[in-house]
Order: C-alpha cells, then sequence, then structure tokens
C-alpha cells in the first residue's frame, strides 16, 4: 500500500476555536478538529482525493482523520492537525522535562484508510471503561 | 469580631512625636485605637516590663506589589529556593528573599513589628494587578503611587500650559485606579527610553513631547500642592545610578523650591532612595560620594525630604520603573533583565545584582547612603529605607538600624570593604550615632508625618493602635556597644498590635489579618472635572488599548478600601 | 433588553474590552464588535452545557447532588498523597486564588495550562529574562511587527486590529506605517499578509535564531544555509531587525511546543536583548486561553512561582520537568486529579490522558468535554465573564474585570464559590475549621 | 570503614519519595534504628526511612569512612546523596531525580539509570552512573546561572537532553548518546561525549570544552572553524582524532571550544573551506 513518511504539526485553526466554543460534543467541533491538511502533492502521492480518509501513524498511537489539501505548505512532507483528542493520538507524553510536550514535530507514517474505520471522539474514550 | 481592649503594661515607651523617650508607662488600646485607659478585669494584660513599647513601624518605600514584583518573582526561582516557607496552621506557605510572595511580605514585615508599608511605583495601567496583590498581603495598612512622570496626559497638558485641568487630571486619576500619592520616575527619560534614548538631564525636551523634565517635575510638584494631597510628590530622579548624579539631584530639588512658598514649612517635594542618586566622580572607577552636597542642601531647606535606599552586601533584585537606568545595569553587568513598558504612561526594568563587599562601586554605594543618613542633621527629614529590594531586603531593616546607630557596627564592615573605596570615604570620620528614638523617627514617626497618616507612627490617645513590643532592655543591650543583639531585638517583635489586636506574638504571626488599602480622593470643581472627563474620553480612545470604563476601578475590588477625601484648591 | 457596554470577551489573550452584548430574557441575543471566536462563545454559551453534578457509581456516572459531588472531590483530594489540581486559564483570579489554597491544604501539585502553551516561555525568562511592553506600545511605536511561529489571524483574529499591524497608533498610521515579517514552518493566512514570509524547517527555530544573533554582531555565518534560509537572507533579516525603530517579535506555539521548547524562548529572548543594543524591541507571548495569564500572576505573586507548584512538602517548590502536572502524570506519581476549565483528556497527548484515568478525576466545567466524559466526578460551573464576574489578565498582563451579563442556570455556581465548597469541605474531613 | 544498606522493601509508593536524608553526612554515628527513623516524604505524607527500607549495617562515626548501599530501583525517588560531602553511596537499580544535587564530595555509583538533574549544581566528587542519565545532567537550578562547577560525573550508557546547562567546571563525561544541546550556556569545564549527540552542541557556551566522538547534526551558526587537530584533549585525556576544532558561541560573543570528529561528521567538510 502507497504510505508516505511525514513530520506532524498540531495548531490552533479558527475553525476548531470557533468549534471549541460552540461545544466539544458539537458536529462542528469534531469537524474542525478531525482533518489532516496536507500538501496537494501528498494527497496525490498518495493517490487518493482530498476529503479521502487517511490513516497517520507514530511510535506513540494511530489515528484515522479526513485529508484535506492545504496551500500553506511550501514544502511536501509536513501535515497539519488542529489541536485536540484526535490530534494527540499521535504524540508521545515526554517533555524533554520542561512539562510540554512535542505537539510539533513527531513523524508518523500516513496511508489511505476507509471512511469506516474513522472514530467519533467518544469512540476514542471508552467512557465508561475506568481503568 | 469583638475588639480587643489590651493594657501593655511597664514598657519603656519611646514615642518621639509626643516627646516621651523610654520613660517606663502603660499603654491602652480600645477599639483598634489608643486610649487613655481601660477596664484592667475585661482587658488582655501584656506585660511588657524590660521591653521597649513602639508605633508599628511605616515603611514609605518598598516594592512588594504589583507587575514589576511580580515580573521579578518570576524572573528567579532560584531566589525563592533560598527561602522556601512552609505554611503554619495561622500562615499560607510562600517564598523568601528578595522578591517575596504576598503573604509571605506581610508576615515578615509583621513579625519585624512593621503595620504600615506603602508601595512606590505603579503604572496606572495595571493598578488593578496592584491592588489584588495588595489584597493578598496581610497584617499591613498600604498604599500605593502612581507614576505620572512620562504620562501622555501630564505633558500634553504642561505643554498647553493646562496647570488646572492637569490638578484636576491627577485627582481623576488617583481616584480611578485608587492611587494615594503621586509618583515621579526619572521624568521625561522613560518616554525616551521607548525610543531606545536615554536618561535625560532635567532641561532636554522629551522627544516627540516639547516639554522638558524641568517642566514634569515644576508641574506635578505644582498639582500635587494644590491639590493638597496627603503625601508631597515622590519622586525618583533623572540620571539615577550615573556618576556625578548628585548635580541633577540637588537641581531637582532646588527646581520646586519656590513651590514651597509659605507651606507652613511642609515639604513638596521627597526624593526617593538617594543613594543611588548623589554620586559624584565622572566614571564608575572615580566614583565617590556626594552625600555631603545633598546633605548640605537639605540641612538648609526645609522643603525636601528624603528616604536612602541603603544597599545592604547580598544578592537581590533590582526593579524600577526607570527603564534606561536597568538597560544599563544589564549592559553593565551581563545579568538577566526584563523591561515592561507602558503604554502612554511608564516603563519598568528589572535586573539581579549581588553587591559585594569587595567591589568598589557597591562600596562607594554602601558609604554613600551611610553617609547621607548622618550628614543630614534633621531625622525628621531622612526615612531608613533599603529601597526593597533595589538595595538590600526589607528584613535587612534591623542590620541599617544597627549601622546608624553603632560606629561600631560600620566600622566593622568598613574594615572588610573595598580598599580604594574605604580610602575615598568620610563615613570613617563619623562619629555621629542615632539615638533610639532617631531610629524611630526616620522608621515610623517621621515617615507617618511625611505621608500624612496623622494616626500613624506614634502612640498618643486616638492613635490607630499599630504597636510593635521588641524584647529590648537598653539597660543590659547598648546599640552603640553590643550592635548584633539590639539587631537581634529589633528582627522579631515580642507582640505586634495591629489596629488592636495581637498579630504576632514571640516573633511569630498568631493572626492574620487583612489590612486596609488607602487612596486619595481630591475634590475638584465639577466644572474642572468634567473637562478633563470629557478630554480623557478622547485620549483613551486614542492613547489606550482598554476602554476608559475598564480602566476605572471599582472598590468592591479592594479589601478595606479606605479613601482619604481632601479638598483640592482647584 | 439591555445592553451591556464594554464587556470583556472571554476567548484569547487579547481580552478585547469593546465588545457590546445585547441580552433579553437573560439570554445574549448579539455580541457587537467580537471576532469570529467571540461571537461564538457569546451565542453558544447555554450549548451543551453541563445540567447537573454527576458522580461514578458502580461504574457509570450518574446525576448527584452538588454536595454529594463536592464531598466525593473532597475525600478524593484528601485521601491522596499526591493529588494534582490543573486548569484554570479559562477562569477568572478569583478562583484561581481558592485553587492555590485548595492545593495548600490538600499537599498537592497545582498546574495549569500554561504547561501545554507558553510555559516554555517562563523557562526562558528564568535564562534571560525578556524586554517586552504592554500592547499599546506596539500599537503607537511599532514599525516591524514579527510573528514567529504564531498565527495571529486564526488564534488572535483582532490583535492586528487593535493592537498590532493594521492598528492605529499615535507615530504609526496603520499598516502604511508598520512592516510584518512572519517566521513560520506554514504559510499560513497570517503569512500571506506579510510583508515577509520566512519559511524555516520545522524545529530549527533555534538554529534560526542563533545565526540572527551571530550575523547581528557581524560575526561570519560558515554554512550555506540555517533552518532551510540561505545565509544571505538571514543576514538580510538581521539588518532589518537592526535598522527598525521599534521593532516587536510576537512567538506562538509554533515556538513553545516544538523541539528545544524553552530553549527556543531563551534564544528569542536573547536576541530581542541583543537588538536593544542598537535598536529598540520588544517581544511577547501570543497567548490563547484568556486567562492563563492570570493563573500564572496570581500563582507567581502568591507561592512565587507561576505554575507546576508543588505544595506535598507544606511550602511551594517549582521545578518544571519536575512539578509539571505532565511529568508528574508521565511518571505516574499522582493518585487523584482535579480539573477546573480545562479539557487534558483531549489536549494531551494520548498516554497522558489514558495515566490520568488511571486514578480519581473530577471534572469542573461549565461545558462538556472529553475530560467530563470520562471523569469520576463533574460539577458543571457558570462561564466567567457571562454567568459571573472576575478578574482576567490580558496577554500583556494587563487586569481587566469580567462583567456578568446573564444569570446562570438554578444552583450553577462559579468555579470559585464550587472550590470554595471543596475546601470547606476539605477542612471539615481534616477535622479542623477554616 | 562501615557498611550500611538500605533495601528497598516490596511494592514501594509509587508517589515522589523524597530521600533527601541519604547521605553519608547524615547516617554517620547513627544506629541502624535511627537511620531507620530518619524523615522521608511520601508524596505529602512525612514517614521515614524505615517504611520504605530495611536497614541493616553499621555506621562510622565520621561520613568518610561510610559507604550507604541502597538494594532495589526507586525510580520515584528524590535527592538522594544531596548536599553529600564525603563517604560513598551505591544505588543498585534506578535513581530517580536529583541524585547528587548540590554535592560537595564524596562518591555516588549508580548501577542502573539515574533520573533528571543527576549532579544538579554539583561542586565535587564523582558520580558514576552505569546505565543511562535523564536530561539536565549536571545542570542549574531553573533561574541559576551555575550549573555544575567541579567533580566528575561519568556516564557509561546515554545522556539526556541540556547536560551540564550552565556547568562552570568540572568534568562530565558520556560514553553513549547525549540529547540535545550538552553544554548550553557553560562557561567553563569540559564534556566528553563518546557516541552521537542529535545537535545544538555548545550553544551559547562562552568557555569550556566540548568534544564528539560521534555523529552530530549541523553545528549553530555561530561556530566558526579554527583548525584540524589530531587529538582533542579533554582535562586529562587526549582523545585520538582527527577533529574539527571549531570556536564560539559567536551568537554569545563566546570563545567556548568544540571539537567533533571529522570522520563521522563529513557532512562539515565544507568548513575546511574556511582554514
Amino acid at each position: 500500500m502507497t504510505s508516505l513518511q511525514v513530520t506532524v504539526l498540531s495548531g490552533r485553526t479558527l475553525r476548531q476555536g470557533v468549534g471549541k466554543e460552540a461545544g466539544k460534543t458539537s458536529d462542528r467541533y469534531r469537524t474542525a478538529v478531525s482533518v489532516c491538511e496536507m500538501h496537494p502533492e501528498d494527497i496525490a502521492a498518495l493517490l487518493i482525493k482530498p476529503g479521502d480518509y487517511v490513516r497517520l501513524t507514530t511510535a506513540y498511537g494511530t489515528v484515522v482523520l479526513k485529508s484535506a489539501s492545504s496551500n500553506q505548505f511550501p514544502r511536501r512532507g509536513v501535515v497539519y492537525i488542529p489541536y485536540g483528542p484526535y490530534a494527540n493520538q499521535l504524540f508521545g507524553p515526554d517533555t524533554d522535562s520542561s512539562g510540554m510536550p512535542t505537539f510539533k514535530g513527531t513523524i508518523a507514517t500516513v496511508e489511505p484508510a476507509g471512511p469506516e474505520q474513522f472514530k467519533k471522539i467518544e469512540e476514542l474514550f471508552d467512557a465508561e471503561a475506568k481503568i | 469580631m469583638t475588639p480587643q481592649n489590651i493594657i501593655i503594661k511597664n514598657g519603656t515607651v519611646f514615642d518621639p512625636v509626643n516627646r516621651i523617650d523610654g520613660e517606663v508607662m502603660d499603654i491602652a488600646v480600645s477599639n483598634g485605637k489608643i486610649v487613655e485607659r481601660v477596664n484592667e478585669s475585661s482587658a488582655i494584660v501584656i506585660d511588657a516590663s524590660g521591653k521597649v513599647v513602639l508605633a508599628g513601624g511605616v515603611d514609605i518605600h518598598s516594592h512588594i506589589a504589583g507587575p514589576k514584583v511580580n515580573m521579578g518573582r518570576i524572573l528567579r526561582p532560584e531566589d525563592h529556593y533560598r527561602n522556601l516557607k512552609p505554611k503554619t496552621a495561622v500562615k499560607r506557605s510562600g517564598v523568601g528573599t528578595s522578591c517575596p510572595s504576598t503573604f509571605t511580605t506581610g508576615y515578615d514585615y509583621s513579625e519585624m513589628g512593621y503595620t504600615t508599608v506603602f508601595e512606590p511605583a505603579n503604572p496606572p495601567l495595571k493598578m488593578l494587578h496592584v491592588i489584588d496583590e495588595l489584597n493578598d498581603t496581610p497584617m499591613l495598612d498600604k498604599a500605593c503611587y502612581p507614576l505620572f512622570g512620562n504620562n501622555w496626559h501630564v505633558m500634553e497638558y504642561l505643554k498647553d500650559n493646562r496647570h488646572d485641568e492637569l490638578a484636576a487630571y491627577v485627582a481623576w486619576m488617583l481616584k480611578s485606579v485608587k492611587g494615594y500619592a503621586v509618583k515621579l520616575v526619572n521624568p521625561g527619560g522613560v518616554e525616551n527610553w521607548k525610543w531606545g534614548g536615554e536618561t535625560t538631564p532635567l532641561d532636554e525636551p522629551v522627544k516627540h513631547f516639547d516639554v522638558t523634565p524641568r517642566q514634569i517635575i515644576q508641574g506635578m510638584c505644582n498639582a500635587v500642592k494644590r491639590l493638597n494631597l496627603p503625601h508631597q510628590m515622590h519622586i525618583h530622579a533623572n540620571m539615577l545610578g550615573t556618576p556625578g548624579n548628585y548635580e541633577t539631584a540637588l537641581e531637582t530639588l532646588d527646581s520646586v523650591r519656590q513651590i514651597a512658598g509659605a507651606n507652613d514649612g511642609k515639604p513638596v517635594i521627597h526624593l526617593t532612595h538617594v543613594q543611588f542618586n548623589i554620586y559624584g566622580g565622572t566614571n564608575w572607577m572615580n566614583l565617590s560620594s556626594g552625600a555631603e552636597h545633598l546633605a548640605k542642601y537639605i540641612n538648609n531647606h526645609n522643603h525636601a525630604s528624603i528616604d536612602i535606599g541603603q544597599i545592604v552586601f547580598s544578592d537581590t533584585t533590582t526593579m524600577t520603573a526607570d527603564g534606561p537606568f536597568e538597560f544599563k545595569l544589564q549592559g553593565m553587568t551581563g545579568a538577566r533583565w526584563i523591561n515592561g513598558d507602558i503604554e502612554a504612561e511608564t516603563g519598568c526594568g528589572i535586573v539581579p545584582i549581588h553587591y559585594k563587599k569587595s567591589n568598589y562601586v557597591h562600596a562607594i554605594m554602601w558609604i554613600t547612603g551611610l553617609e547621607a543618613s548622618l550628614m543630614i542633621d534633621d531625622p525628621w527629614k531622612v526615612c531608613m529605607t533599603t529601597d526593597h529590594p533595589n538595595g538590600g531586603y526589607f528584613t535587612t531593616y534591623p542590620r541599617v538600624m544597627a549601622w546608624l546607630m553603632s560606629k561600631k557596627a560600620r566600622q566593622k564592615l568598613t574594615n572588610k570593604v573595598n580598599k580604594r573605596a574605604r580610602s575615598k570615604t568620610a563615613l570613617e570620620s563619623l562619629d555621629r550615632e542615632y539615638t533610639f528614638s532617631e531610629v524611630l523617627i526616620s522608621t515610623r514617626a517621621g515617615t507617618a508625618r511625611l505621608l500624612g497618616l496623622k494616626n500613624k507612627g506614634h502612640l498618643g490617645v486616638g492613635a490607630d493602635a499599630d504597636i510593635a513590643i521588641h524584647d529590648l532592655d537598653f539597660r543590659k543591650i547598648d546599640p552603640s556597644t553590643t550592635p548584633r543583639k539590639f539587631r537581634k531585638a529589633m528582627q522579631k517583635a515580642v507582640y505586634t498590635i495591629k489596629d488592636g489586636e495581637i498579630v504576632v506574638k514571640d516573633g511569630e504571626v498568631v493572626k492574620s489579618v487583612p489590612g486596609r488599602i488607602y487612596w486619595a480622593d481630591a475634590k475638584v470643581s465639577d466644572d474642572l472635572a468634567r473637562t478633563v472627563e470629557t478630554d480623557l474620553r478622547q485620549k483613551f480612545q486614542d492613547y489606550y488599548t482598554v476602554q476608559m470604563s475598564n480602566y476605572i476601578i471599582a472598590e468592591k475590588h479592594i479589601v478595606n478600601s479606605t479613601p482619604v477625601r481632601v479638598n483640592a484648591e482647584v | 433588553m439591555q445592553t451591556y457596554q464594554d464587556v470583556v470577551c472571554t476567548v484569547c489573550g487579547c481580552l478585547c474590552d469593546d465588545i457590546e452584548v445585547d441580552v433579553d430574557g437573560n439570554k445574549v441575543m448579539k455580541a457587537r464588535n467580537a471576532c469570529a471566536m467571540g461571537t461564538s462563545k457569546f451565542l453558544s454559551y447555554t450549548h451543551d452545557r453541563i445540567e447537573t453534578p454527576m458522580v461514578r457509581k458502580n461504574g457509570s456516572t450518574q446525576p448527584a447532588n452538588l454536595d454529594e459531588a463536592v464531598t466525593k472531590v473532597a475525600e478524593m483530594l484528601v485521601n491522596a498523597k499526591y493529588p494534582a489540581i490543573y486548569g484554570l486559564a479559562l477562569s477568572s483570579c478569583e478562583a484561581v486564588k481558592v485553587a492555590i489554597e485548595l492545593t495548600e491544604e490538600v499537599g498537592g501539585v497545582m498546574d495549569n495550562q500554561s504547561v501545554v502553551c507558553h510555559g516554555p516561555g517562563v523557562l526562558g525568562l528564568h535564562e534571560i529574562g525578556v524586554s517586552t511592553c504592554s500592547l499599546g506600545e506596539i500599537k503607537h511605536r511599532a514599525d516591524l511587527i514579527i510573528c514567529w511561529g504564531c498565527n495571529p489571524d486564526e488564534a488572535h483574529p483582532r490583535h492586528f486590529e487593535r493592537y498590532s499591524y493594521t492598528a492605529k497608533g499615535r507615530w504609526r498610521n496603520g499598516k502604511a506605517d508598520r512592516k510584518l515579517v512572519v517566521v513560520d514552518v506554514r504559510q499560513t493566512s497570517t503569512a500571506r499578509k506579510a510583508d515577509k514570509f520566512v519559511q524555516i524547517d520545522q524545529g530549527k527555530d533555534y538554529e534560526l535564531v542563533n545565526a540572527l544573533r551571530t550575523a547581528l554582531r557581524n560575526e561570519q555565518i560558515q554554512q550555506e544555509k540555517v533552518a532551510g534560509v540561505p545565509v544571505e537572507d538571514i543576514e538580510e533579516l538581521a539588518e532589518l531587525l537592526r535598522n527598525a525603530e521599534f521593532g516587536v517579535i510576537l512567538f506562538g506555539l509554533g515556538v513553545t511546543q516544538t523541539v528545544g521548547k524553552g530553549r527556543n524562548i531563551d534564544g528569542l529572548f536573547s536576541l530581542t536583548r541583543d537588538l536593544n543594543k542598537y535598536t529598540k524591541f520588544q517581544i511577547m507571548p501570543a497567548r490563547g486561553h484568556f486567562n492563563v495569564n492570570g493563573v500564572n500572576e496570581v500563582s507567581a505573586w502568591q507561592t512565587g512561582f507561576p505554575y507546576g507548584i508543588d505544595f506535598s512538602h507544606g511550602y511551594p517548590w517549582y521545578n518544571p520537568g519536575e512539578t509539571t502536572v505532565t511529568d508528574i502524570v508521565r511518571r505516574g506519581e499522582n493518585d487523584a486529579m482535579l480539573v477546573i476549565a480545562s479539557d487534558p483528556i483531549a489536549h494531551f497527548p494520548k498516554d497522558l490522558a489514558n495515566r490520568i484515568r488511571k486514578s480519581p478525576l473530577a471534572a469542573i466545567d461549565p461545558v462538556h468535554s472529553v475530560t467530563t466524559l470520562v471523569a469520576d466526578v463533574v460539577i458543571p460551573s457558570a462561564f466567567a465573564g457571562i454567568e459571573c464576574e472576575g478578574i482576567a489578565y490580558r496577554m500583556d498582563g494587563v487586569a481587566l474585570p469580567l462583567k456578568k451579563v446573564v444569570e446562570p442556570s438554578q444552583g450553577v455556581l462559579s468555579d470559585e464559590d464550587i472550590l470554595k465548597k471543596i475546601l470547606g469541605k476539605v477542612r471539615e474531613l481534616k477535622g479542623r475549621s477554616g | 570503614m562501615a557498611d550500611i544498606t538500605l533495601t528497598a522493601k516490596a511494592n514501594p509508593p509509587f508517589q515522589p519519595l523524597d530521600l533527601r536524608e541519604i547521605s553519608p553526612d547524615n547516617f554517620a554515628g547513627k544506629t541502624p534504628e535511627q537511620i531507620a527513623s530518619l524523615p522521608i516524604w511520601i508524596g505529602n505524607h512525612p514517614s521515614t526511612l524505615g517504611a520504605v527500607f530495611d536497614v541493616k549495617g553499621e555506621t562510622s562515626a565520621t561520613p568518610q569512612d561510610l559507604t550507604i548501599t541502597i538494594e532495589g530501583g526507586l525510580p520515584n525517588s528524590r535527592r538522594i546523596g544531596a548536599k553529600m560531602t564525603a563517604g560513598k553511596i551505591i544505588i543498585n537499580g534506578q535513581t530517580g531525580i536529583y541524585a547528587g544535587a548540590e554535592m560537595k564530595n564524596g562518591q555516588i555509583i549508580v548501577n542502573g539509570d539515574a533520573g533528571e538533574w543527576a549532579g544538579l549544581a554539583m561542586k565535587g566528587g564523582s558520580i558514576e552512573i552505569t546505565g543511562n542519565a535523564g536530561n539536565f545532567l549536571g545542570a542549574a537550578y531553573r533561574g541559576a546561572r551555575s550549573g555544575m562547577k567541579g567533580g566528575i560525573i561519568v556516564v557509561k550508557g546515554n545522556a539526556g537532553s541540556e547536560a551540564a546547562a550552565w556547568m562552570s567546571g568540572g568534568l562530565i563525561k558520556i560514553s553513549g548518546d547525549a540529547g540535545l544541546m550538552p553544554g548550553i550556556h557553560m562557561t567553563g569545564g569540559s564534556i566528553l561525549i563518546g557516541g552521537n549527540c542529535p545537535g545544538r552542541v555548545g550553544a551559547s557556551m562562552t568557555g569550556g570544552k566540548i568534544a564528539v566522538v560521534g555523529k552530530t547534526d549541523d553545528l549553530l551558526a555561530g561556530f566558526q572553524i579554527e583548525e584540524i587537530k589530531d587529538k582533542a584533549k579533554i582535562e586529562n585525556d587526549k582523545i585520538p582524532g582527527p577533529f574539527y576544532a571549531f570556536s564560539g558561541d559567536n551568537a554569545e560573543a563566546g570563545t567556548g571550544k568544540l571539537f567533533i570528529h571529522k570522520e563521522k561528521n563529513p557532512h562539515l567538510a565544507g568548513y575546511e573551506a574556511f582554514l
């Protein structure tokens, strides 16, 4: 299967900001934070169309997101996910003893995925399962 | 709670205001005030025999709260690590040393017998922050001095010769941000620094504003006088921390001499932490003390008072609204540096410093402060401060008091300081030793008088029952010959009584009280007030990034808000 | 219909205080002057609210009364040997004060969202200090604005208009008199507005800062490119900085969350300090949560330390990396957590979120969040700045009074009042009076 | 000579264990019972050493003759051997944060991994870590501009990020790899990195020496090449090269020295044009 190695950044977006204020259980919030912005050529290289689902996998976890084409990346190989529970499936707990986890700059592989693999927020966290 | 009645029996009372100088007598307290007598059967009786009974300490100038102090706290975790203070049944936890946390500040002052501390430099735009920190500084009565020396409205009113409006604006400001007195810091120089410029001598116009520092000083001094504010203009002079700056200091004082006029000898200017402002010499290599020049001036004039800003050899933190000075200081020392400029108003700088005995400049600074204290004859004009934390922590006051009272204590340290500095000092030839009453004048009676606090700084009937009792028996302890014992006795009060309540016992806080916050409410004519408000509405839109209504601090944000109302002559 | 003037918006660190809010029948109808995020908050604050306190019983959370929930939280904190109290960046300073007192009382660790946003700026400040100013200084004087790893166009939509690039100041008439430079990995919408966009390799901020500082000293750089930027461009940028009359760097999470963390800011603060030898330069974090600065400020004045404060020995102790909640959770050292106005389960890396759930977890929040979804105790609270008053600190440290424009639902208290109840219960459980 | 052995009990607490009392200075002249009753903190809970350890052996009157052996790893420990001035501590197992912090003299051997801030603001003595060391090895307290001043730290495994921050004297030898930014802000002293380093070596250094025998990323722009040397001299050791010798960090007007192994770092060959 086609896959790429990319660097994952997470960050704030206006849609995430607006969605957050509209409510964390809102569809608006979920769609705002479950997107993976990519360079158009990276999307093409995966043989998918913008809006198709992709799976990202890092040393720390994996998550399925909706791809989106972005013209914000002058170079290929960097993808962007808004802050939130989806992005955080991919990041490690280490802080370099600074308190701050590395929310920007984790290496991931990205590959096409089917829409059925996409999870809703509540499916990422099993509310009933008290560990 | 029901107020306590207290009788302090057989204490040795020192009360310079009421000319009591070591008389054994009783002091009675009721309803938070000192009274003639109370019914002994229903009163708490404190046996003060062999101890001194004093008015609580009144600090005229100590940086204890506000945005700059808090930046200092955030800058210096390593400083806090030296003095971590656990919570007790009464006290909240905190940290001490040069930038103590608010609760600790209150406790440490109170345990040292101080009951009133005024925070001397606050950006009006951030006064809500200052007030909220003071709300969290227990045990003490407090007040703030908002900064005016680089304020755009001030400079514009002055340029347009609108002196009435200026006075009314000052009144509006104090009332709006709950300030008590007017503070000027490096007038004009900080505005210049906002373009990267330098501190200026008195007659160089401020960039873009076409007024000079001298005009600002004179204009503000006049405004303060016409408003009848309880404290005179409080000024940190231009050229601070510069060799040869004593000339600017004297010029500053002299520039307002005429304003005093027939003002019943009441001072119109308070030159603060003079130690930093009265250097001789032309560069750092030949720096010298200019204390004798200042002393001569102060001894010959009655319109000015000063506080010292004594340095104490230690690792401390300098912090001031004088941004350009701190920039220079970091350039010289390479230490960490914080700068914080405030729109349309003022600036701020912070640099940690370690005053070392072996350092020529630091030794000269130490000598300069003590020389000034000893060469000025009238203790009512001299307030003992360390400009906490600029010269040293307020907890070192007893050490400074000991230097003032003991030639032996001074000599012991003089023997250890930089030899070249020692060779240039007159300090060793000064035999004066403060009497205990003189120390009390410069730490409470005089400071209270200069601050216009009629009910503080003394133990007369009607005074606030803010009282310190120290374990100091002059039959056993001679401060001149046994300064260490004196210092120890002054470090921790046996009792501190705040507003008639015992808050410290045996040097430990036993009860936490909030204290009050004073601010000046000067009544100006309605017409003038309206004119100024109209002006300000426009100026707020143009100059500030906050709305005028959000700039004004509602009294509900203040714990024990205590306005001091005065009638202005405008 | 009532209109409230000069209302402070409680979304981002800009704390715009010129919002006009129309209220009709205890409902916000309109919020004029607000940006998209602000409008969304003022108009949607009723959405997604937590209706009632919830307590986990037999595996699932069930509605409970407030006293029961408060008691549960108090018990959880009192029984813990190393509890953490986290959040408050979306609350008032009054609530922060009670939270500090509560943490001190239970000997826990108090941390706030700066640990995952601008905490590294504090670490840089410890090392170097910082030259900064209030926002109005930028508005009046700045002729050069550098956005380094921040995207005000999306994260602080009114920053440019009110305080910086397009604002009309005393000596700068909007953007005609200013240059905007954006340093970023992505060509963000802010970058598209810039006069100059410096695109750097991800994770190489420190390298670029170091090169700029070297160029500023006129030292030779013996490399062709640094951080993906040609050295000639770096030297040109250094000249641009040096020749500004008044420059300001606004930095964001693009630098604080990238490898190097606090050291990136150490570098940026050093650069700003160095630039002041040549001209006037300032730097300021573009803070996200509306009162994250307030939590730091109140914490600093009450304890000496701005975040990550450990009261376990009775006195405040601080060392990010040791006492920060992320690291404590990573090492598995905490045994209870109370979250106030925050959503760490959504905003911490997955592994930390899972570890938080291993010990008792309580959440106080006006609205449902991922954290309230998995918490053992949930207490609904009122929105600071809409349903209750309080003080908040703008990104430049200006304190502003938050307004109450509508009444909260029956029985819903402010964070401050809920925390006071918990503190009271804790003291009761510890057999002491307040 | 005397030996005291502390054996960690089964199922130790997982909350932070403040063990700053464990040092020969505090143990000297005390019986095992007295040692067992020395105060510790388990999180916010005051306790005693005896609650966590079985204490056996005998002590000497003075710390210099005393060896304390700790059996069992306590990754959540804090400050073992802090401020010690004499004697020896052997830790057989993992140790937590601040091992040997502010140590003045004596010896600590960790047969295992050490957590962050080992040898924090150390003034003298020696620490040997046979496993890996965490971040901030031999570094400074937050805000303090003085890290390790003297003594020696030897790490057989890898070290974390920001080793030797604000170091002004002494020696750190890391046999394995170092994390980012070794020697940041250092003003003196020496660091030898036997393995690789991901980068930012000597950031903002103004003095001192760092040698990297393995690979590293591009150097910071503030370093300029001075020469190619056959050997790098680190304290008394001559490390065989050849090394590119750099000086910097010029961003900080520094005069520190970097020695980067020439053959392991061919990507630095471009610097030769500046010789």
